[in-house]
Formats: structure tokens, C-alpha cells, sequence
């Protein structure tokens, strides 16, 4: 489903944020990416979903190349990929409903449709009551949970969180780490980055450890660091 | 059209998101607009003053000794199915007498020394209102040419200059209408490209959830045409009060008489003009500002 | 010195950091001001233009029969020295009869009859250029009413039009000017507004970390400045270029003679008007936009 | 030098954010401020420097009445605040050198002082090398460390920090946590807002706990709650 050959990332000539990656992950898979701050973590995911592209190698997705796919099909690969931004990304002129529901306004879904997967989706992370706020009048933890709920509401074939918790308690994280397994549950792949070794504890999972841009261990399902 | 409807809808509920830069921008369009609109109607109405002076000009033609009377009835006629040409008027040479007794009254008793008129017969040309200067010129040239004319005597003077100036005022007009036109275009159009800019933000974010090019793109192609829309009009509701107000202030100054400047002459095609550019420059500006965004 | 000197080249540093927005900013208010001053350049020669005038005006005075040749003597040593006169041209009734032939030349011989010149005497005056018609019309009465002059004719027919024309432009200059300067300044206003609406999050970090409010303002009123200078000199440029081509242009198209339309008139007035609206406009309009963002 | 009185905070009504909370702080104490998410710790913090007031009741700092503090002198308070925001506040248009610098320059500082003190703090949390760096161009562990060193720069006499280590890993966290402490020894004020439990073990300090706007426990050096 998703495999790496190869792949560099330079953003900066002779450093390397990403070196030599070749990878394969299959549909359905649950991992966990981890890494110290500054390792490659977020651009390892961004090229997943084309927000960077490789300096060398390649990265296909679902068989296609994103080398090859052209900006104006780059949606299509999108909406596909559900995302946790590290830095949530949300519209601070949209309420946390509206924030919600663009994935889904933005495929033309029906207004009714969209009603109900957004109001789902919102009872997941459990801010159905924060729904018409702004994001700038939530508290930093909500604003996370939102981001986490845009990134489910579309049902996408993967997802793509970039360290989900880094705003919230224990107790509320391993929640929404149990809501991206339920999800998981239906075939849906997960990638998640996290630095929290509670959680790689807790959910044993295969877990890719970046170091300086290099894949440094690969392990597999029940395995801890 | 349902589709359009919401998406109408959905781009005024986002203007007024965004009310601070909306409400600049309008009123920067409207403005940009008024400006555009001031000087079209600037250019339109002096032109339409300076034509308005071709009634004023007077050409008076002598024809020869003993010219037969018939050629003259065949020229008098010829210039009254000018359209150019407001009236003619015969003098014989009697009538001629007559003026010239007017003109010099204390001459009058000279005349009484001639058994026939000394003075030669001719035709007074007037011309109608609101004709080209530059063909009334040509048409008293043509006469002036005739055989059977002897002499000519015209009060071009100050028709000759107010040709030049019309002339002139056309075209500087014709040059500052297109510098204008680019200037609101240039305003509005980057205008529209900060409040563009002002929103990459949303515009990436959206990107990156998989919307289309052309769901990011069309919001934007419809707000544009509303700010221009709604600029163009607020420009020309300002355009049409201050034409209705000048004309009483400048009177109330100058005690102008309604004939010599003829204010009251608001085109309504200037009106559609503005309207028509204010939202395709609106519409087009944001397709071209938004290309930029839409890569990667 | 010194820190004014720093606190210019920061902002220097600034506007290019925020090139897009800040070159943006720049060219609208460059444009602003340069409709700003073609206005205000051609309300200016329009002024000068129509003055120009003036010095076509022919005023003939006929005096009563056998009035004392001093008293004209006096009136035309008074009128030489009016400074709107030209030249004053005295014609005895003999000089009147040599003009009566040249204008009729067919009558000739019938002053022949006469032993003494049956014409009545006058004088003919003539205007200095660049005066101001109302002063020329007011002038031509009062002589008009003096006993000794029997009837006059003047040429005003046209010279009437020019000053009510005349009249017109000076009021809807002002008029138009006026609005001109409200519109430049709304939106320089505006933009200036825009760019610091647009880097509102900065001001607020950098209260946030403790700067005072004057440390946050100054940059901003020097940006404005600078913003607002430049702008003007690009306007100037613009304009000068312009008024540089737009004579060029006019005079291959339609032959204008030096004479008739000076254009070569490029008051630097325009400029410094320009400049110094552009510099405070600038400063201004950032002094007041910035207030609103430095509350709580 | 931190005083609340009965302080309420309403953002809407009868919804309260923080609710009757009376509390001292001495000047030197390390403080935690933990709680679920939208428990109310950074409206607490915010109240401190005054970006938001109390709906009722009075904050001292200082022995100065911040309802009675004009807007117009508020900067006297902040320059004696050092601040990690929740979401960095980074100035994206300025290089991370640049931004760290900000609070020194705001005081009118000496080039060759306020090089030395940027410097210093960047190298404290590890980011020397990036001082040339746009914001956006640097990973978000590292973002949130130039918001630290940003905080620390000015010898400010009280730090506020709003989860200042929820982008990074357990052992950047800790090494983070330890100059804070080593700051604190100097007889600076620390208040850190934080979910990390982990961190609330290794450190054992005073910690208030707040509770939908309620201060529920306030746990003396040593207690765990
Ligand atoms: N500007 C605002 N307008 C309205 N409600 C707000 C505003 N800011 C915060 N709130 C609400 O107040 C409550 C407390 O928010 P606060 O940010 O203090 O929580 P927090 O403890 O910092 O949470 P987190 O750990 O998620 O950052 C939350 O329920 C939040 O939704
Ligand atoms: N746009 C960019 N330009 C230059 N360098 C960059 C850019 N983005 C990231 N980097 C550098 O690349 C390296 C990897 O960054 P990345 O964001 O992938 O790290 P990370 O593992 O996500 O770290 P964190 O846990 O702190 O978020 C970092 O050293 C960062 O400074
Ligand atoms: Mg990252
Ligand atoms: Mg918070």
C-alpha cells in the first residue's frame, strides 16, 4: 500500500532529513514512527501524502507513483489519506463543525451525509458540546482532538497522524490511540508519529524508529524498542 | 443553478468571515471605479460641450457680380439637405444693402448716392448643434472653393481652437481612459491577490484535505465578481449623486445656463460600463491570483 | 540620528521581508497618486489653456462724433497701462476709411463721393495672453459706458464660452481634486491598513513578549513613510514621463502647435505636492490603523 | 508574587474556564500546573500576563493589581514574564536567531549583549546550528525548543510555560524540565503547565491540579498526586 525506494530528503543541500528509506507497509497495517525531535518523523509522512517530495527515490502509493502523479490529481491521493497535522491546522474562521466537515464539503457530500459523519466523527474525540466555536476559543487539546476528528470523518484508506497526543493527558491519549485501532480494525492503515514511549508501551504495534533521517529499527507487531 | 445558488450563498457568508479585508477591498474597487467612472464621463461630456459650439458658427458667402440666381438656388438647396447645416439664408444684393445700414448706420446716407446696390448678393450658413467642428471646417472650404463664390467670411477664430481643443480632450481622453482602465485593473486585480494571499493559509489547508482545484478555485472567481459587482455599484450610485449635485453647485457658482453646459446629460451607458468591468475585473483577477496557490 | 537610522534600514528590511504584500501596497499607492496628479496636472493646463485666450480678444471702440482728441489720448495712455492691455491702436476717421476699403473692397469708390471721411474714429484693443476673461469682459464694459464711446464691438461671442468653460474646469477641478485627495488618502489608508491587519499576529506576539507600544508603532510609521514615498516618487516618475509623451503623441496625431496647447507647462509644484501627500499619507495612515491592534 | 483572589473566568456565560481559584506563589517556587484537556490551565497561565482577565475577582503580581494595570504599561509586566506559548507564537517571516531575539531587542538591548544572551539560550536547548532557520523550516520539537529559549532569553523573573514538551520525546523533555530547574535556582518563579505524568514523577515539586476550572488539589515539594 505504501513503499518507499530509496528516498532522500534534502531541504537543505548536503543534510539530510530523510536518508536511503526503503520501506513497505501493508494495507491495514498499524505502526508507530518514532524518532527524536528533528529525526524525519513529520517529513517522512509529509511525502506520503506529497506535502514534500523525495529528493531522490520513490514512494508509491496504492501502486501509483507520486513522482508521477500531477499536481491537479494530487486531490485524489488526498482524499484518500486522512491527517493529524503536527501543528493541527485548522481554520480559525470556521468553526470546530465547519473545520470538521470540509473533507467532506470539499467531495460534495450531501448536507445530510455530511450532518452525520461530522457529528460522529466529533463524538469520537468527544466535542460534540465545543462544535461551534472557533479553534481559537477551544483549548490546545481540543484544538488536537479536532484536527484528529477532520482526519477520521472522511473514512479514508489511511492515516496519517503526526503525533496526535502532544496536547493531551495520558488518559484522553490512549483513548484516541483506541479510537485509531478501532478504526484500524476495518482494514484502514495507521501511521502515527509519537515520542510517547507510554504509548508504544501500551499498544504493541510495529514500530519504525527514525535516527537522523535513517530508518534504524523496524519492528514488528508486539516488539518494544 | 442550484449549485450556483449555494455556492453564491457560501461565498457572501465568507465575505463576511472576512469582513475587515472585504469591506477594504469593496470600497477600494468602488473607489478605483468612481475615479474611472468620473473621467469617462469627463471625457464624454466635454466632448459633448465642445460640439455643442458648432451651432454657434456663422459662415457668410459673397458670390461674384451677376451670378445667375439659379446656380444659387441650386447651392442654397444642396446645403439645406446637409445634415450639417442648420439654416441658409439669402441676401440679394438689396437685403445686403439693408444689413449693411444696420452694421453702419452712419453710412446710411452714402447709400442713397446709388441707384443699384453696390454690395454683392450672398448666403448666411448656420449650423446645427452638437456637430464635428472638423466638418463644419471642411463643408466651409468646399463652398469657399465654388467658382461662383467670390469671397468668404467665417468667425472660425475661436471655432478653429475649440476643434483643437475637443480634439485634444478626445484624445487624451482615449489615453487616460486606457491608463485608467489599467490602473483599476492593476488595483483591483492585486487587490484581490492580498486577500488571496491573506488566505494561502486556507487555501493549503484545504489542498491538503483533497479539494479540487476547482472547489478552492470557484469560491474565490465568485467572491471576486461580487466585489466587483457590488464595487460597481456603490461606484456608480456615488457617480450618479455627484452628477446630480455638481450641476447644482456649479449653477448656484457660476450661474451656468442649462444650454451652454449640458450636465444634465448622464449617459447610462457609463453606468453598464462600470458595472460590466467592475465584475469581470473582479472575476478574472481571482482567477489569475489564484493560480499561483494552487501548485503542489 | 542614529537610531532613526537603524529604525530606517529595519524597516527597509521589513518591507522586504513582506515583499508581496509591500511591493503591492507600493504600486497601489503609487498609481493612487498618480491619478492624484494627472488630475491635477490637467486642471492645471486646462486653467492655463483656456487663459491662453485671451490674447485673441479684439475690442473696437467708436467714439462720438467730434470728441476732443485728448480725451482719447487720455483714455488710450490709461489703458496701456492696464496690465491685462496689450496694445491700443488708435484710428482717426481717415485710418477707419482706409480699414472700411480693405474690409469692402467692392465699395471703394463709393467713399470716392465723400470729401471728409464719413467714418467714425476709434481705437482697437488688444489682450496680453494668460489673463483671466471675466477681468478682460469687466473691462470692455466699463469702457463700453464711458460718454465719449458711441458703440463697441468685441469678439466675445466665443471668448464668453471659453470663460464659462474656463470657470467650469477651475470648480470641477477643485471639486474633483478634492475627492481625489479623500479617495488617494482612503486608499492608502486601506492598504496600509491591510498590511498591518495582515501582520496583526505579529503585533500581538510582540506585546505579548514585552515590547512597548512605541517600539511596536515606529517601525510601522516608518514603513508608511517609506511606503508612501516611494510610492510618490514612482508616481512622479510616471507622471513626468507622461506629460513627457503625452505632447509627443499628441502633437503627430493632431499637429497641435506649440502655441496653441502648452504643454511644455510641467509645473514641479505637481511633484512636491505629490511627495509630500505621499510621505504623510503614508505615515498617517499607518499612525492611525496601528491603534486599534495595540489595545489589552 | 503571584496572588489569586476568588478568580472567576467566563468565556461564555455560565460556563466557567476557571472558577473561584484562590492561590499564592512565592517568588522562587517551581511549579506544575496539570488537569485534563480544557481543564483550565492555560487560561490560568494567560491570566497571569494578562491576555485574558478574570471575570471576577483580582490578580496581584508582584503586589500589583493587573485589573488596575493600564494597557498602556502592560509591557512592564511582560518584560518580568518569559513565556512558552501552547502554540510556539513564532514569527514565521523571522529566522529563529531572530526570534529569540525579539524580547531583548523589544528592551532596547546592545547588539553584542543580546548576541551573547541568543546565543546562550539556544545553545541551552540544542539548536545553535538552526539559528538561521525559518520556523517553518525546523521540525516541531524543534519549534517548541526556540519557543523555550525565546522564554528563557531575557532573565525574565517569573516563566510561564504552557505544555513545553508536548513535541518532545521523554528524554529532550527531561533535559527540558532540568533547565528549567536550573533556572529556578537562581530564585526565578517556573509555573509549568503540563500532562505528562512522567514528568510529574521525575520531578517531584508543588502541583496544582485544576479540574473543569476548579483547583482540585494543590500538592505540596515531594507530593505525587
Ligand atoms: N477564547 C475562548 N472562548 C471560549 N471558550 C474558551 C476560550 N478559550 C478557552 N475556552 C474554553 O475554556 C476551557 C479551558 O480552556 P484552556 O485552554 O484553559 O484549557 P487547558 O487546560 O489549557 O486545556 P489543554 O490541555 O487542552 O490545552 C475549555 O473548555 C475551552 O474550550
Ligand atoms: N522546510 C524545511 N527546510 C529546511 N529544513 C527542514 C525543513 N523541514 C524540516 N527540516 C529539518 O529536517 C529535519 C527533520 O525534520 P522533521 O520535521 O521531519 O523532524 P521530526 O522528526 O518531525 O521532529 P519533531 O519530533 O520535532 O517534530 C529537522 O532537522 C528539520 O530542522
Ligand atoms: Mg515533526
Ligand atoms: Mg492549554
Amino acid at each position: 500500500m505504501i513503499e518507499f525506494y530509496h528516498v532522500y530528503k534534502q531541504y537543505i543541500k548536503n543534510q539530510f532529513a530523510i536518508s536511503d528509506i526503503s520501506i513497505s507497509i501493508e494495507k491495514g497495517e498499524f505502526i508507530f514512527l518514532t524518532g527524536a525531535s528533528g529525526a524525519g518523523k513529520s517529513t517522512f509522512l509529509k511525502m506520503i501524502y506529497k506535502e514534500e517530495v523525495p529528493s531522490r527515490g520513490q514512494i508509491l502509493i496504492n501502486s501509483m507513483n507520486l513522482n508521477l502523479l500531477p499536481d491537479n490529481k494530487l486531490y485524489k491521493l488526498r482524499r484518500d489519506i486522512g491527517i493529524v497535522f503536527q501543528d493541527f491546522k485548522l481554520l480559525e474562521n470556521r468553526t470546530i463543525y465547519e473545520n470538521v466537515a470540509i473533507p467532506l464539503i470539499a467531495r460534495n457530500e450531501k448536507k445530510a451525509i455530511v450532518d452525520k459523519m461530522v457529528i460522529n466523527a466529533l463524538t469520537l474525540v468527544g466535542l460534540t458540546h465545543r462544535r461551534n466555536y472557533f479553534p481559537t476559543h477551544v483549548s490546545g487539546g481540543e484544538q488536537q482532538r479536532v484536527a484528529i476528528a477532520r482526519a477520521i470523518v472522511g473514512n479514508p484508506k489511511i492515516i496519517i497522524a503526526d503525533e496526535p497526543t502532544g496536547n493531551l493527558d495520558t488518559e484522553l491519549s490512549i483513548n484516541i490511540i483506541k479510537i485509531f485501532e478501532r478504526i484500524n480494525i476495518n482494514g484502514i492503515t495507521v501511521l502515527i508519529a509519537t515520542h510517547d514511549n507510554n504509548i508504544l508501551k501500551l499498544f504493541p504495534k510495529r514500530i519504525l524508529r527514525l535516527d537522523k533521517g535513517m530508518l534504524v529499527s523496524d519492528i514488528g507487531i508486539g516488539g518494544i524498542s | 443553478m442550484n449549485l450556483l445558488k449555494t455556492a453564491i450563498i457560501n461565498s457572501i457568508i465568507n465575505i463576511m468571515r472576512n469582513k475587515v479585508i472585504n469591506i477594504l477591498s469593496l470600497g477600494i474597487i468602488a473607489f478605483t471605479l468612481l475615479i474611472f467612472g468620473i473621467f469617462n464621463y469627463l471625457s464624454l461630456n466635454i466632448e459633448n460641450f465642445t460640439q455643442n459650439f458648432s451651432k454657434n458658427i456663422v459662415a457668410i458667402f459673397y458670390f461674384n457680380e451677376g451670378v445667375e440666381k439659379k446656380l444659387i438656388d441650386d447651392l442654397t438647396k444642396r446645403l439645406e439637405n446637409n445634415v450639417l447645416v442648420d439654416s441658409v439664408t439669402y441676401f440679394s444684393e438689396n437685403q445686403s444693402e439693408i444689413q449693411f445700414t444696420r452694421e453702419f448706420p452712419e453710412l446710411k446716407y452714402i447709400l442713397n448716392e446709388f441707384k443699384s446696390s453696390p454690395f454683392p448678393s450672398s448666403i448666411e450658413l448656420k449650423f446645427k448643434e452638437k456637430k464635428k467642428n472638423t466638418k463644419i471646417t471642411s463643408l466651409i472650404e468646399e463652398i469657399g472653393k465654388l467658382s461662383i463664390v467670390e469671397s468668404k467670411q467665417v468667425n472660425l477664430d475661436w471655432a478653429e481652437k475649440i476643434t483643437t481643443l475637443s480634439r485634444f480632450i478626445t484624445i487624451a481622453g482615449i489615453f487616460l481612459s486606457g491608463i485608467l482602465i489599467f490602473i483599476s485593473i492593476f488595483i483591483i486585480f492585486n487587490i484581490i491577490k492580498i486577500n488571496i494571499y491573506y488566505r494561502k493559509e486556507e487555501i493549503s489547508i484545504l489542498r491538503l484535505v483533497g479539494a479540487t482545484d476547482w472547489y478552492i478555485r470557484i469560491p474565490f472567481l465568485i467572491e471576486g465578481g461580487i466585489l466587483g459587482f457590488f464595487g460597481s455599484i456603490f461606484a456608480s450610485i456615488i457617480l450618479f449623486t455627484l452628477l446630480k449635485l455638481i450641476p447644482i453647485y456649479a449653477r448656484s457658482v457660476i450661474e451656468l445656463s442649462k444650454g451652454v453646459l449640458s450636465f444634465d446629460f448622464i449617459p447610462t451607458s457609463i453606468f453598464i460600463r462600470l458595472i460590466i468591468l467592475g465584475t469581470s475585473i473582479g472575476f478574472f483577477s481571482s482567477l489569475f491570483s489564484i493560480r499561483k496557490f494552487l501548485k503542489n
